[in-house]
């Protein structure tokens, strides 16, 4: 209990400044302007901007020095996804940073560092999580997805689901079976698919937000390289177990938590009852009180888990999952508030009002459009990366024992 | 207060469940909502339910209706929640009949026959920017021009605005602090303009802007100039019920989709079904619905029976039936997985939909609000 | 949905006005004074009450005429109910009227019915219920004591736990494996134990109200009569569960939790927070507003199971779970609402004032004592009766099928 | 501010554990609290403490203490919670202490070395019938007599002042308007009247009534006449803190005691701890712990560090380790069931100690009250 000591940085008041000033210069009008009306980014905007970030090496500050990061402390860390999200920035990505970059310089061999950590550091590359299928969603290791050894090449047949932005991705980390006799965790690899490999099909999935952001995709006889694969064949469940416990410290993104809390702050303000505003309802603002009090305990337990990242590598499968937990409860909560306060202008959702180039009238505060989508969006916050019941019983059995 | 017996309303369900399962598919309904072009619901089918007497059932037997109760309409409102019709139940049945059957005039009651025949479509529209769910504020002026009334304000977002026939507009009569009435506005009218906009759950509505509308003496709901603002209450408490009741038939419909797909989906070899955890969430979405049929229920009869407490119950079911379909809704979801994160499949649109059936008229901390302010009425 | 027709019947004015009247002439003002400052009632005062009502047959007025009883429809049995909450009377005893009596006159036989129902029906006996057992809670039908035959008697040996009021019991009806070999629910018998027979150990458990109201029940070679055995041997886990669908409506008193909500109202008006009283407070006035919604919601819920218990007999084991479930929920909700405002007077028990005779000094309201004995005693209203976990255990298989 | 290293730290909380967990039994608790005619602590038990150098731990050197902070004050809490000491650490060590360490002159803080040395129990006499919560409504008046002053008014109740040598009393010094001061007076000094009762959960504790009660001009805290209601706050967050970490032991406790109670039990042929629902349970159990240690201990070294958010973030840890503590409390009560409910066994104890440390100084609903007025401290 209050054993481990966690130093209070003040040096990190110069970092902060240099990255504030960094967004005031760098930071596109155009980003800039959409992220304040909670428009969608093009693929090319999004890119342009981490091409930025990556000519600092910030898109992978927290890696190791000696893999091309800069070493960066948990605090620092923190610090800087608060600037980003306080000078109106998009969220960092993480496929890339957080999910393929550390899994391929703790697990994989020097040509394939050399081949991929630059591309992810410099922020060039569009990379996609090729886990889920359709009969493998919560008991991912039923995963049926096959790849067969052809000579030099595997050769991958099956179909992958809920694949986030697949159709904007130059790679993606694909979990496959090449071993159909072994039992379900153990004859599966882990292997890195160029996107543009003929035999791969995208097809989009319109979501409940109305958007494309996940979609399916298909393998017909698609050759990868044998020298794709990172690590062992038929170790890949070890490799993805440490980058589920990254994915799941990074679904929890604390500086777009907090913009969030903003967010709805500035919609109680805008909205009036019986003409007074919101913001003045000792209801609304108990609730308010109530998820900074869920911030602040995710932000503790976050601290906690980068520390223990930094002591051993990788977060704790254990804490992470609580903090996966707990982190998408409190994203859910803040949204579902943002949509009691929009009940009040009849629940409108001018969905085609998140992309460039609309001229409509919106109908309630600017940034409606905005909460209703992530609201959307976030009822899966509880789904991906493992759903909260997986996730229970992840630490029933790893640390309760039961 | 006439009602059918338990029989008739027996019949009456399964009627409703026999032909909306049979018709009104999940596919019919993508058809429906998604028809390019189209007002967002079936004027077909819209035909159809005043042929079958549903659109007539609590209306008056004299305007072609049944004389049924809010009971019965309680009947039908659950079945248009089960399939989640797109028709305007709530805008033209529930809201727009009540209204003209309460604040009408003689000769006024009469396009009721045409509300019961399907042949008009009506949309309330009262709420206003500013007001939130406030029932008594009301900015908009109607400023006498001879005989007649000209109308100025805005109006807040209100679901079918855009295809209906006559707008039903309150607003201020003579002057800000006038009398809140009740006005009959075509939608064509000059000065009225539409910003017709989708709702969370993709149903078109649109919001009002009167610019100097100009309507007649006969606009007027009734003929007296008094304050209106009591017919509005039962008007809206009308409407509250009815969503509420909608929202019983979506979550047993939620409910029972999500039984059967935990049924069906394998995972750790074996269906989803047998696990005690997922067992549990279904009971409690059960146990959920449940408690919100029985006091929607209750609600309803008191309404029928005219108790000293009716409004309260209203106001109670509301509270009880929004936390429960959030519940319910929310669980929907997450049982299914990534399956409900899709458009393409129902239960997405279910917990839209139950989502605008909670907060329709105020969502439950509102009327928890209301409860405890005006507990002296219980 | 909403298909059924619950008449509104405004002819029970005329039965309220009876009861009102009869509680004003003939509760006796010992009871009374006990009831209005939550003092324990003694098994004699208690039984002086309820003879009271015995006298005119309301103890066992939901009964059906023939077996004794005066026939109520529901409403009736819920507006006498609610009036004798009205008036401070105590709640109804429900070991007898509701869980023994319908056992007996559903299954029992004739000489059985004469010989135990007018008791009941007079409220000259007390019974209590011999189920649980150290290693039979949640499992119920685990049970171990055994009846053995030995010419007309069962030779009973064993032990029950958690029997609340054995100390005052004078018959218990209790579940015994008559069958050692069956499998576990088919070997258990329904038996009536007159408390007084030789062998019979009752030990006192002091729980955590510090009150003596549950005991252990030692069965060392008890002579029970076979002719005491309801309905055949072995059968008895069918009346068990007809008794329990009884019980759990009869868990739910709702005339008590109206009570107990406005012992709430009334805290909330006597305690003062900077000066001035609770009952100003929003926060707390919300919460008793969402505890009248639940309230209602519970009283709905009950109706419905009266109605069916009227149609078939007895309560839809499905339907008696979920007002098992949501009716002990409703119930701890507001006691504890009641300790948060215990809270700000030190949260002070003083459980000795439970008692007649105390004369010491009440810190805090005087229903203090009483506000924490009842949250205390309620946090096993979720246990007792079949733990909510064991209701849902039912509704999953009994009504979904899962 | 000086603290102990993670090492020290360390050892500080193993040792606490190891000479608890061989001492400090079940039975052993029983006997202490049960023993007739006692005062519902040990006084051996704190004499070992005081030899352990835990009393001292956040106390200046000059004072026998080990000038720890806050944070090793709370590892030291955290194993009172978990064994659930009846002894008065937060009267004397936490409160009554830290009083005198904020507000007394250089001579009234040797009276910290005899808290070390565990030779002074104290209590901390603040809170008024009629205010609640209120941390500024004090009604009591010292009014000045010679160099002295007379104390009149009522204290509520406080647990330990039945034991306490002195009490530290809050009064408005000249009159009812007069700024706030604090004021030792032994509890034996003439016209002190303690009504002495038990805690829901059994610690014996006073409400004391002051009827003129003559002090010396030594008895007030500090020279000055300042008010000195900003180390009161001060005082109590500290409170909040340390009821706070007392509660996360007292969770991790309740957890470790529910996992291994549903590993033996058996029922339906199979250890409790089999059932899916009942594992989730266990695991919400253990996440909640572990939500309110991670808060608690970021409160904690915010207050070592005195950084500017220290007194939110403390309000904040309170709202929920509370939330947590009635949840955990609850659940252990609910999954031993009988069990649970029995006063014989440990659990229903710590359901009761955890009950109190919601809701000392103010529960969730009040801070969450506070912290949503006082959003501009943020």
């Amino acid at each position: 209990m209050f054993i481990r000591t966690v130093e209070h940085d003040t040096s990190l008041d110069k970092f902060r400044a240099e990255v504030r000033d960094f967004c005031e210069r760098e930071l596109p009008s155009v980003i800039r302007e959409k992220q304040k009306r909670g428009q969608h980014l093009e693929k090319h905007e999004y890119i342009s901007w981490l091409q930025r970030l990556g000519s600092r090496g910030w898109n992978t500050g927290k890696w190791p020095k000696e893999h091309g990061g800069l070493g960066w402390e948990p605090a620092q860390f923190l610090a800087f996804q608060e600037e980003l999200g306080r000078a109106g920035a998009p969220p960092l990505m993480s496929f890339g940073p957080t999910m393929a970059g550390p899994v391929i310089y703790t697990f994989g061999n020097e040509a394939q560092k050399r081949q991929h950590l630059p591309g992810i550091i410099k922020g060039d590359l569009w990379w996609c999580q090729g886990y889920s299928e359709p009969g493998a969603g919560s008991d991912l290791a039923a995963l049926k997805t096959r790849a067969d050894r052809d000579g030099d090449d595997y050769i991958v047949n099956g179909q992958k689901i809920w694949t986030s932005t697949a159709h904007w991705a130059d790679w993606m980390f694909a979990l496959v079976r090449t071993d159909q006799t072994a039992k379900k965790q153990e004859g599966i690899s882990f292997i890195l698919i160029d996107m543009k490999t003929p035999g791969i099909t995208v097809r989009p999935i319109i979501g409940i937000t109305l958007g494309h952001h996940l979609n399916e995709v298909f393998f017909d006889n698609v050759r990868v390289p044998i020298a794709n694969r990172i690590g062992e064949e038929n170790k890949g469940w070890t490799y993805a177990k440490f980058l589920l416990a990254n994915e799941r410290v990074g679904n929890v993104d604390v500086a777009k938590v907090e913009g969030n809390i903003e967010q709805i702050r500035q919609l109680m303000a805008e909205t009036r009852e019986a003409g007074k505003p919101l913001s003045d309802d000792p209801t609304f603002n108990r609730r308010l009180a109530e998820l900074e009090v869920g911030l602040a305990t995710v932000k503790a337990l976050m601290a906690d888990q980068l520390a223990a990242a930094r002591l051993s590598g990788a977060p704790s499968l254990m804490g992470a999952a609580a903090l996966k937990l707990r982190g998408t409860e409190l994203q859910q909560g803040i949204l579902q508030t943002g949509l009691d306060v929009l009940g009040r202008h009849g629940m409108v959702y001018q969905s085609d009002a998140l992309h460039a180039g609309w001229n409509g009238e919106m109908i309630g505060p600017e940034s409606s459009a905005d909460v209703i989508y992530e609201h959307l969006y976030r009822r899966a916050a509880t789904i991906y990366g493992g759903s909260s019941e997986v996730q229970k019983n992840i630490i029933a059995k790893g640390a309760l024992g039961l | 207060m006439p009602s059918l017996s338990s029989e008739e309303r027996q019949q009456l369900h399964d009627s409703l469940l026999e032909l909306l399962g049979d018709k009104y598919t999940f596919e019919q309904w993508k058809k429906i909502a998604r028809s390019p072009g189209g007002e967002g619901f079936g004027r077909a089918e819209w035909k159809e339910f005043a042929e079958m007497g549903w659109l007539g059932i609590a209306l008056p037997e004299e305007v072609g209706g049944s004389a049924g109760g809010l009971t019965e309409l309680g009947i039908i409102m659950a079945a248009v929640g089960r399939f989640i019709l797109l028709e305007p139940f709530l805008g033209t049945v529930v809201l727009g009949a009540s209204a003209i059957e309460k604040a009408g005039t003689e000769q006024q009651r009469q396009m009721l026959s045409e509300v019961a025949a399907g042949k008009l479509l009506l949309a309330f529209c009262h709420g206003e920017p500013g007001g939130g769910y406030a029932r008594d504020w009301v900015k908009t002026v109607a400023t006498r021009d001879g005989a007649g009334y000209v109308l100025t304000g805005e109006k807040g977002f209100a679901i079918g605005a855009h295809a209906a026939d006559q707008l039903i507009v309150s607003a201020r009569i003579g002057s800000e602090n006038g009398p809140v009435g009740l006005f009959l506005v075509p939608r064509s009218a000059a000065g009225v303009a539409l910003n017709q906009a989708p709702a969370l759950d993709g149903r078109p509505g649109a919001t009002v802007t009167l610019a100097g509308v100009k309507v007649g003496a006969d606009a007027k709901l009734g003929t007296s100039d008094s304050d209106r603002l009591g017919v509005i209450d039962e008007v809206i408490d009308r409407g509250v019920i009815m969503a509420c009741a909608e929202a019983v038939g979506a979550m047993a419909s939620v409910t029972d989709q999500t039984v059967e797909y935990l049924k069906t989906r394998q995972q750790f070899g074996q269906p989803l079904s047998k696990f005690q955890v997922l067992q549990h969430r279904l009971v409690d979405m059960s146990v959920s619905t449940e408690e919100a049929r029985a006091i929607v229920h209750a609600a309803l009869q008191a309404l029928d029976d005219k108790t000293r407490d009716a409004q309260r119950l209203v106001w109670m079911a509301k509270v009880k039936t929004a936390q429960c379909a959030r519940f319910v809704g929310g669980q929907g979801i997450q049982l299914h997985g990534g399956m409900g994160m899709t458009d393409e499949l129902s239960i997405g649109h279910y917990y839209k939909r139950l989502t605008m059936c909670e907060t329709l008229f105020g969502d439950s901390e509102w009327y928890l609000r209301q409860l405890s302010l005006r507990r002296d009425a219980a």
